[in-house]
């Protein structure tokens, strides 16, 4: 019993799920509202949601959900027909900021109260998955339709474990338990407030304090202070993050598979881990983060190797390179890690000039390919990993996520693993492409690290699944 | 002479620096009777203004201090009391006029609240009371409407008003003594004369005692019983009043009555017509220098909500013609538009309505060909002798630069000129590597009129260039512009509120009133026979050494 | 007081804040002499360390010995309270005279700029900037500058406004010097005084702008040593690690009693007060 | 009255910096690089996405056009939509005016507190030692950036010795109170020292000055001389002081804010900078400058009333 509250970085955006694509308002929105379908604790499985069972058809393309007898927050039954018009609104919907994932559906519609049709235009594994973005909810169409819908952002009304209360933006959500969801048993919180606490500082003083039940986002410099602390519980969950060093494979010298393999070498990830995570993250040697599936454990790890890379470099015919490094201001870790590297290449024989700019701007500066190494991390949204692969190794529109890496090989099996039934071949496939991907080094792997969040000693079963999500209608507050 | 009220006696201060003491005051001893009023006189930094505040322990800083000597008044020793002790003293037994009302009275504060809190504090009368006896207090010292004026702030008054308002400031704590310091250095003759009327009324009527400081003898002939005469520091002479002006004993003494500027006898008048004679030989019927033509001069007045602005006439149409070669002054109360006339004429600030033209060029029709032509052949002197050169450079450089850029001179040639400048204003060339600052106000004043020589003008125009000076450095100022109007060929413009200067060294006389010219003629025919009232008033009011010419004004006049 | 014994305490004042500035300038100077260690050289085996006899203001979160940053910081940061202040004071100056001198509608135009800028919100000006340039020196320079002169010209036309009334302003005019010449010969000299007692503080109120936007992500590039960014970063271990942060706002504290000392002395020499 | 005319004339010089201000802004946030549909749609970005986001925002409209549509929703009392939160931005600024202003006051009383006192300590003690540790203390506050004086504030008034809450914004009129204490200290401290020092020199000219020469020369006691003559009249030139300071404070809480998650105003633009949010910089910077004018605009006031010879 109790009200939970968690403090967090930065404040929610909209209560509209089709519009945001960030993982504050992602939070928030799985208190909120429900899903057809879930992933699981280990953030490996898909649970059923709001879907009590689902069909898919032999052909792939017409997934049948069943719907259970679940209720939104004012009474409302959650019917098929919402779960319709939720799933045509992401995709068709103005304002949405996700139509082009869901472009793979083709009609979506209510067999009978309680059974939801979904015809895709095309095979697709990950469909199912996606059905678990948290952007994806079911909302209630009557009150969505129309005019309403900035309205509705104002007051939703979703069918999850709790429920809007009030929104002081740049304050707190103030979320209260709702009696109407359909597991409400299990419920034991009265309700959740998530506070806003910008600075990392006051918001680990904040617990130290007393003031809040949970802190998440704890930096990684502040893990050992905050154990040793007898009131407080620091966990730390598994997450499907990954730190990356993206090159452009377009500038010069680094069109050369060589002289990206003795980048990798000159650069001592171990180091890295140590100074950027005090220790709590793991080398990264794979695009798949550990943990998640179809992760292969014995890719090639290139030993840490400045003397042989200063080699490599020169029998490349660049042994005078200079790296422009985007670096994203305002991220400690971000700079931390750029200093460490910049102090690495240089024993390479690699100049670098760091080049801190502004996140908004750096995104440009990625597309436009005005750099030639940057750091950048990825947190997978859906339990598939054909997302991340598709946009790193697979993606044409956004060169394989502004790295400009071009292997037609690599881009064949991406299409083909997306429609890949078979579980133990997409399984083969996956591995294949986690080698050629680091074969080519179509960008530096830094490292795995997990979420660090803590909470006052009363406080269980709070946890943060490896997508990210909060399942706080487990959480107990003693 | 009855028994002192206070007595000074071996009165010593010192100032301590870094280089050691000196002496500002030196063993001076007097005496105040009831119901006297002592005359303090003598140079500037004498230590006039030192020696009243001692008596008080208001020693202008820490660093000066009283080293010897008793002040006795009550049967105490007023330098032996505690800080409780001599806060009682202080307004109740003895008032003090400051040297400078302006900066005494406190500017964020009603003048009548001011006095208030005298009364207060001091005879213990609640504020309905005190502030009755305020408004009365402000009647005794003049004010006209004083339940109005009691709400006004100090800068809302004249300078006459401001003094008179210190007055009643002093008198609000009920003191047996007055100390009045240079009450009346600042005003021009008419409101000087009304003040030293009003002090000897209070006189009168309270018993009040005394102690008026002046450099002015004409002031201590009107209205002093006794005279100190003060010298570096010490008294030099103290006495009876026309013991020491009839008899003086002391050289200083001597100097101060004989540099008196007063209204001439007649027998001196030869030397006046001397001069006139001299200054007429180059005049004919040559067409005159300057020409002022209907000249008006506005300055806009502030407020006026949503431009309805109201202007005020500081020079309200005057015509004017001023032959090359011509002495003339230009007389007036303070405030009449003398200074802003002087300016206009020179194209210093914008002429509202009118005509200006120098040596017929118009300056609003050919306003830069008139003015590069007036830069060329006139200039001027002004009126404030420290704040007309700059602070920054010395007097070398200022008079160097004027050459420089009036280029009448060869660069080569400029120090010398320079030198030839200096001594032409009797001062020792040395000076020139000093700045204002370092020098004394008659050596600046010099200076300044050095400064535009160097323009080797036609025509000069001096602004009040002796008002703020001792009569014995005036003195000087006059006999050299006397010197220079004869050897060099030059036109003088003369501005002054002293008409006894004027009437020794002008031929001419223009009096101002209001922005308006009122009378103008020969200076003897205006002087000897005034045609209109406020010329006969202003001629009256100069405060005559002899004592037994009496200080006297209509008093409607006065009030304007 | 007396005049002797103000200017002795003037003095004692002067070189009090002369000693500190210039012993911050003269660290600057012989940075790669005195600093004992590579400011950006990194020894992962010397993460945090407190204060010892090798590191003597011990070393931050990287090993980086803390000692060497602030040393070397002092280019930086001296560099930056120099050049903060000086285009300010430069373009303040001849705006705040010129507005000052000719009245009118010159001077109405610029007050209405210097209304807007001073209206503007700072914020948004320098986060702009930055970002339109990228962080750095010279990006946070132009800022400071394009909101810094305002102060400046406020104070120089107050003071032109007065001074231009003067008599010795009148007499140059009357003596033919071209405005030029009555402007910056006559009437400048005499009305900086204020400015340069102001620029003190302003340098002060520079190295903080630079710390805060440090504090928000944007300050100097890294690895660069500055000692608004050293407590900026440091922040994070405040509680583990007070050494990291406590050396260089001791730093910023110690050059801005510097500076103040000198500008009191000023103003007290020149007889003018903030 | 007609001292205080200028209050009804002020309002109309309102308009050409409001004006002037929204110009500059609108063109300055314009010019940063950085697209604010990218920065919404974050690594999944497509273009089909950013197109659509941009068209729905106007942001593919021409510059001037679109200054032109803002200055028509301005006639309207629009201000246009937040792009990251999807509300009116008058709306979502009406929901942070509050706490920016209430620390704004709170600082600016408290300053005055510590200031005033203190300053007379110092002057009326000159060139003693307790005008030199006031003066050396001063320094300090000046020399400590705030976000470090802050954090210090809260591990000792907060953490080790619970006094204040650590950070936040109540709902009572006491608990914002107690929420205000700390963030308001830490600009207090230095913005304080600004007025001390201020303050401290011109009373120090005050008490030497003539006024009050003539004052003692009454028999005035030393507290009236300096409570009714020397602090009346040295508070003018600190006024204008306040407000410049005022005005800097006014764009310069965020720090403050963030530190202390206060939700005002200077978070809320720190953050529509960054996500280049452009009606909402454009309407945070304009509440801004009207904030700053009506703040020199009330200085002018006070100004006049306290000093009787200033005419505006
Ligand atoms: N604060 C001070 N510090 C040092 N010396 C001073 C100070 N005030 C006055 N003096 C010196 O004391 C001497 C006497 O000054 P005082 O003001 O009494 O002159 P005064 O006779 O009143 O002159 P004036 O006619 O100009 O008013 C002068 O030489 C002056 O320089
Ligand atoms: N700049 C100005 N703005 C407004 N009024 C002014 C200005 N200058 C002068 N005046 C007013 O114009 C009138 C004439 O001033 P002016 O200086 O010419 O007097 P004056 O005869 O020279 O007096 P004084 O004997 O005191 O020098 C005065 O009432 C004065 O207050
Ligand atoms: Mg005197
Ligand atoms: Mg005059
Ligand atoms: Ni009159």
């Amino acid at each position: 019993a109790g009200v939970l509250t968690i403090a967090r970085n930065e404040d929610s955006t909209t209560f509209d799920p089709i519009k945001s694509a960030q993982n504050v308002d992602n939070w928030v929105f799985s208190n909120v509202f429900d899903v057809l379908v879930r992933v699981d604790a280990s953030g490996t499985k898909l649970v059923p949601g709001l879907a009590e069972s689902w069909t898919i058809s032999d052909d792939g393309l017409t997934y049948t959900f069943k719907l259970r007898d679940a209720k939104f927050s004012d009474g409302a039954p959650v019917t098929a027909e919402d779960a319709a018009f939720s799933l045509i609104r992401i995709r068709d919907d103005k304002g949405s900021l996700w139509s082009d994932s869901f472009k793979v559906i083709d009609t979506a519609t209510a067999a009978d109260p309680k059974t939801l049709v979904v015809k895709l235009t095309g095979k697709s594994v990950p469909f199912l998955s996606m059905m678990a973005l948290p952007n994806a909810s079911v909302l209630p169409k009557k009150l969505v339709e129309g005019a309403a819908a900035d309205s509705f952002a104002e007051k939703p009304v979703g069918s999850g474990a709790f429920s809007l209360v009030e929104w002081r933006r740049g304050d707190r959500v103030i979320l209260k338990k709702n009696p109407n969801y359909w597991d409400a048993g299990k419920v034991s919180l009265d309700g959740v407030e998530w506070l806003v606490i910008p600075d990392d500082n006051t918001r680990m003083l904040k617990i130290q304090a007393g003031e809040v039940d949970a802190a998440i986002t704890v930096p990684f410099s502040r893990v050992a202070e905050l154990k040793t602390n007898p009131d407080l519980k620091v966990m730390s969950d598994p997450s499907t993050r990954e730190d990356h060093m993206l090159i452009n494979h377009e500038h010069g010298p680094l069109a050369k598979k060589e002289v990206r393999e003795a980048l990798d070498m000159a650069i001592d990830k171990q180091a890295i881990v140590e100074a950027a995570t005090f220790g709590l993250g793991e080398v990264a040697y794979s695009y798949v983060p550990k943990g998640a599936l179809h992760h292969y454990a014995e890719n090639l790890q290139r030993p840490y190797d400045p003397a042989k890379a200063k080699k490599m470099l020169a029998d490349a015919g660049a042994s005078d390179l200079t790296l422009n490094y985007i670096v994203n201001a305002g991220k400690e870790t971000d700079e931390q890690i750029a200093v460490l590297v910049q102090q690495q290449l240089a024993k390479a024989g690699v100049g670098v000039t760091l080049q801190k700019v502004d996140p908004s701007q750096s995104w440009d500066m990625l597309v436009n390919g005005d750099y030639d190494i940057s750091v950048m991390y990825w947190t997978n949204d859906i339990l598939d990993v054909d997302q991340k692969t598709t946009f790193v190794l697979g993606h044409d529109t956004n060169m394989n996520y502004m790295t400009r890496y071009k292997n037609d090989e690599v881009k064949a099996l991406v299409e083909a693993a997306r429609l890949e039934t078979d579980p133990a071949k997409r399984e083969a496939m996956y591995v294949m492409l986690q080698k050629l991907a680091k074969g080519d080094v179509n960008w530096i792997d830094l490292y795995y690290s997990p979420y660090i969040n803590v909470t006052g000693k009363n406080i269980d079963k709070f946890h943060q699944n490896p997508l990210g999500r909060f399942s706080l209608e487990e959480t107990v507050k003693n | 002479m009855s028994a002192p009220l206070l007595s000074v006696r071996d009165l010593s201060v010192v100032v301590r620096n870094g280089e050691g003491e000196q002496t500002l005051l030196d063993r001076v001893s007097l005496d105040l009777a009831p119901g006297d009023i002592l005359g303090l006189v003598g140079e500037s930094g004498s230590g006039k203004s030192l020696l009243c505040r001692s008596l008080v322990q208001l020693l202008p800083s820490r660093a000066i201090s009283v080293t010897r000597g008793e002040v006795w008044m009550g049967g105490r020793d007023l330098l032996a009391l505690g800080d409780a002790q001599i806060q009682a003293v202080r307004g109740a037994e003895i008032g003090m006029i400051f040297q400078n009302p302006s900066s005494h009275l406190d500017p964020v504060m009603r003048v009548g609240d001011q006095i208030v809190e005298g009364l207060r504090f001091h005879r213990k009368l609640n504020r309905a009371a005190a502030q009755e006896e305020a408004i009365a207090l402000m009647g005794q010292v003049g004010f006209t409407d004083p339940a109005r004026q009691f709400a006004a702030y100090p800068h809302e008054f004249s300078g006459g008003m401001r003094q008179r308002a210190m007055i009643a400031v002093a008198l609000s704590c009920d003191p047996k003594v007055l100390i009045a310091d240079e009450p009346t250095t600042a005003l021009d003759v008419t409101i000087q004369a009304q003040i030293l009327r009003l002090l000897m009324e209070l006189r009168e009527r309270r018993g009040l005692s005394i102690i008026l400081i002046t450099h002015d003898l004409g002031v201590v002939a009107q209205t002093c019983d006794r005279i100190a005469v003060m010298r570096q520091g010490r008294v030099v002479e103290v006495g009876d009043k026309r013991d020491i002006l009839a008899r003086p004993q002391h050289r200083y003494t001597k100097a101060l009555i004989s540099s008196h500027p007063s209204m001439p006898t007649d027998e001196a008048n030869d030397v006046v017509d001397d001069k006139v004679d001299a200054a007429r030989l180059p005049a004919g019927p040559a067409r005159p220098l300057v020409e002022i033509d209907d000249l008006h001069i506005r300055y806009p007045l502030s407020g006026g909500v949503f431009g309805r602005r109201r202007s005020f006439s500081a020079v309200a149409g005057v015509s004017l013609q001023i032959r090359a070669g011509e002495t003339v002054g230009i007389v007036g109360e303070s405030g009449s538009g003398k200074s802003t006339l002087a300016r206009a004429m020179l194209g210093l600030i914008p002429i509202s309505d009118g005509h200006v033209t120098f040596d017929g060029a118009s300056l609003r029709l050919q306003r830069e060909a008139t003015l590069t032509k007036m830069r060329q052949q006139a200039a001027m002197v002004f009126q404030d002798p420290f704040n007309s050169l700059n602070p920054r450079l010395t007097i070398g450089q200022t008079l160097a630069e004027v050459l420089r850029v009036q280029g009448k001179v060869a660069p080569a040639a400029i120090p010398k000129r320079v030198d030839e400048l200096l001594r032409l204003v009797e001062l020792d060339p040395d000076y020139a590597g000093r700045r204002p600052r370092q020098l004394s106000g008659g050596q600046c004043q010099r200076a300044g009129i050095a400064r535009a020589l160097a323009v080797d003008p036609r025509l000069i125009v001096a602004d009040e260039c002796v008002a703020a000076l001792d009569v014995t450095i005036q003195a000087q100022i006059v006999a050299l512009f006397q010197r220079l109007v004869r050897t060099m060929d030059l036109t003088l413009v003369f501005i002054a509120h002293d008409l006894a200067i004027v009437r020794n060294l002008c031929e001419r006389v223009v009096v101002m009133h209001h922005g308006r010219i009122v009378e103008e003629g020969p200076c003897a025919e205006v002087f000897e026979r005034p045609r209109e009232a406020y010329t006969a008033a202003l001629i009256a009011a100069i405060p005559d050494i002899d004592p037994d010419r009496r200080l006297l004004a209509p008093p409607g006049l006065l009030a304007s | 007081m007396s005049g002797r014994a103000r200017a002795k305490r003037v003095n004692r004042t002067l070189i009090a804040g002369l000693v500190l500035v210039g012993g911050f300038a003269l660290a600057a100077l012989a940075a790669p002499l005195i600093a004992p260690y590579d400011p950006i050289f990194q020894d992962g085996t010397a993460r945090i360390q407190p204060p010892s006899l090798t590191h003597p203001f011990g070393t931050d979160n990287f090993g980086r010995d803390i000692l060497s940053r602030i040393i070397y910081g002092a280019r930086v940061d001296l560099q930056m309270a120099v050049i903060g202040v000086f285009f300010p004071l430069v373009i303040g100056t001849v705006i705040g005279a010129i507005a000052g001198f000719f009245g009118g509608v010159v001077d109405a135009v610029l007050m209405r700029l210097i209304d807007i800028i001073l209206a503007f919100p700072f914020l948004v000006l320098m986060l702009s900037i930055i970002a339109i340039l990228g962080p750095g020196l010279s990006s946070f320079y132009i800022a400071m500058a394009l909101v810094g002169w305002v102060s400046y010209a406020r104070l120089i036309r107050a003071q032109i406004l007065v001074l231009k009334n003067a008599d010795y302003a009148v007499a140059a005019v009357s003596l033919g010097f071209s405005w030029r010449r009555v402007l910056f010969r006559h009437l400048l000299p005499n009305s900086v005084a204020g400015s340069l007692v102001f620029c003190m503080s302003d340098a002060v109120l520079v190295l903080l702008s630079g710390a805060a936007i440090s504090y928000l992500g944007l300050g100097v590039q890294p690895p660069t040593a500055e000692w608004g960014i050293m407590v900026a970063e440091g922040q994070a271990f405040l509680s583990q690690a007070w050494w990291i942060t406590l050396f260089p706002g001791l730093s910023i504290v110690l050059l801005a009693f510097g500076f103040s000392m000198i500008g009191d002395a000023l103003g007290e020499a020149m007889g003018v007060h903030e | 009255m007609h001292r205080y005319s200028f209050i009804l004339m002020r309002p109309l010089q309102f308009v050409p910096v409001v004006f002037g201000v929204s110009l500059i802004t609108f063109i300055l946030v314009r010019m940063i690089p950085g697209d604010p549909a990218r920065v919404l749609l974050g690594a999944r970005a497509t273009p089909t996405a950013i197109a659509n986001i941009r068209a729905q925002f106007g942001l593919d409209e021409p510059l001037w056009l679109q200054y032109l549509y803002f200055l028509r929703n301005l006639a309207n009392g629009e201000m246009g939509m937040s792009i990251v939160y999807r509300i009116d931005v008058l709306r979502l600024i009406g929901t942070r005016i509050e706490p920016t202003f209430a620390l704004i006051l709170c600082s600016v009383l408290l300053s005055i507190l510590i200031a005033v006192p203190l300053a007379a300590l110092a002057a009326r003690n000159q060139g003693r030692s307790i005008d030199h540790a006031i003066r050396f203390a001063s320094t300090f506050g000046i020399g400590f950036p705030p976000f470090w004086l802050g954090l210090m504030l809260m591990m000792l008034l907060a953490v080790k010795y619970p006094i204040f809450p650590v950070s936040g914004y109540g709902e009572t009129l006491g608990d914002k109170l107690a929420h205000l204490a700390l963030p308001s200290l830490t600009i207090a401290l230095s913005l304080s020292t600004v007025l001390l020092r201020s303050l401290r020199a011109a009373m120090v000219d005050w008490l030497k000055s003539d006024v009050t020469t003539a004052a003692r020369a009454r028999g005035m006691p030393e507290s009236i001389v300096f409570w009714r003559h020397v602090l009346p009249n040295s508070i003018a030139p600190s006024i204008n002081l306040l407000a410049v300071n005022i005005g800097w404070l006014i764009g310069g809480t965020v720090v403050i804010e963030s530190i202390f998650a206060l939700p005002g105003m200077g978070q809320l633009l720190v953050r529509a900078i960054f996500s280049r949010d452009y009606m909402v910089v454009q309407g945070v910077a304009m509440v801004f400058a009207c904030a700053t004018v009506l703040v020199n605009f009330l200085a002018d006031i006070a100004t006049v009333a306290v000093d009787p010879r200033v005419k505006l």
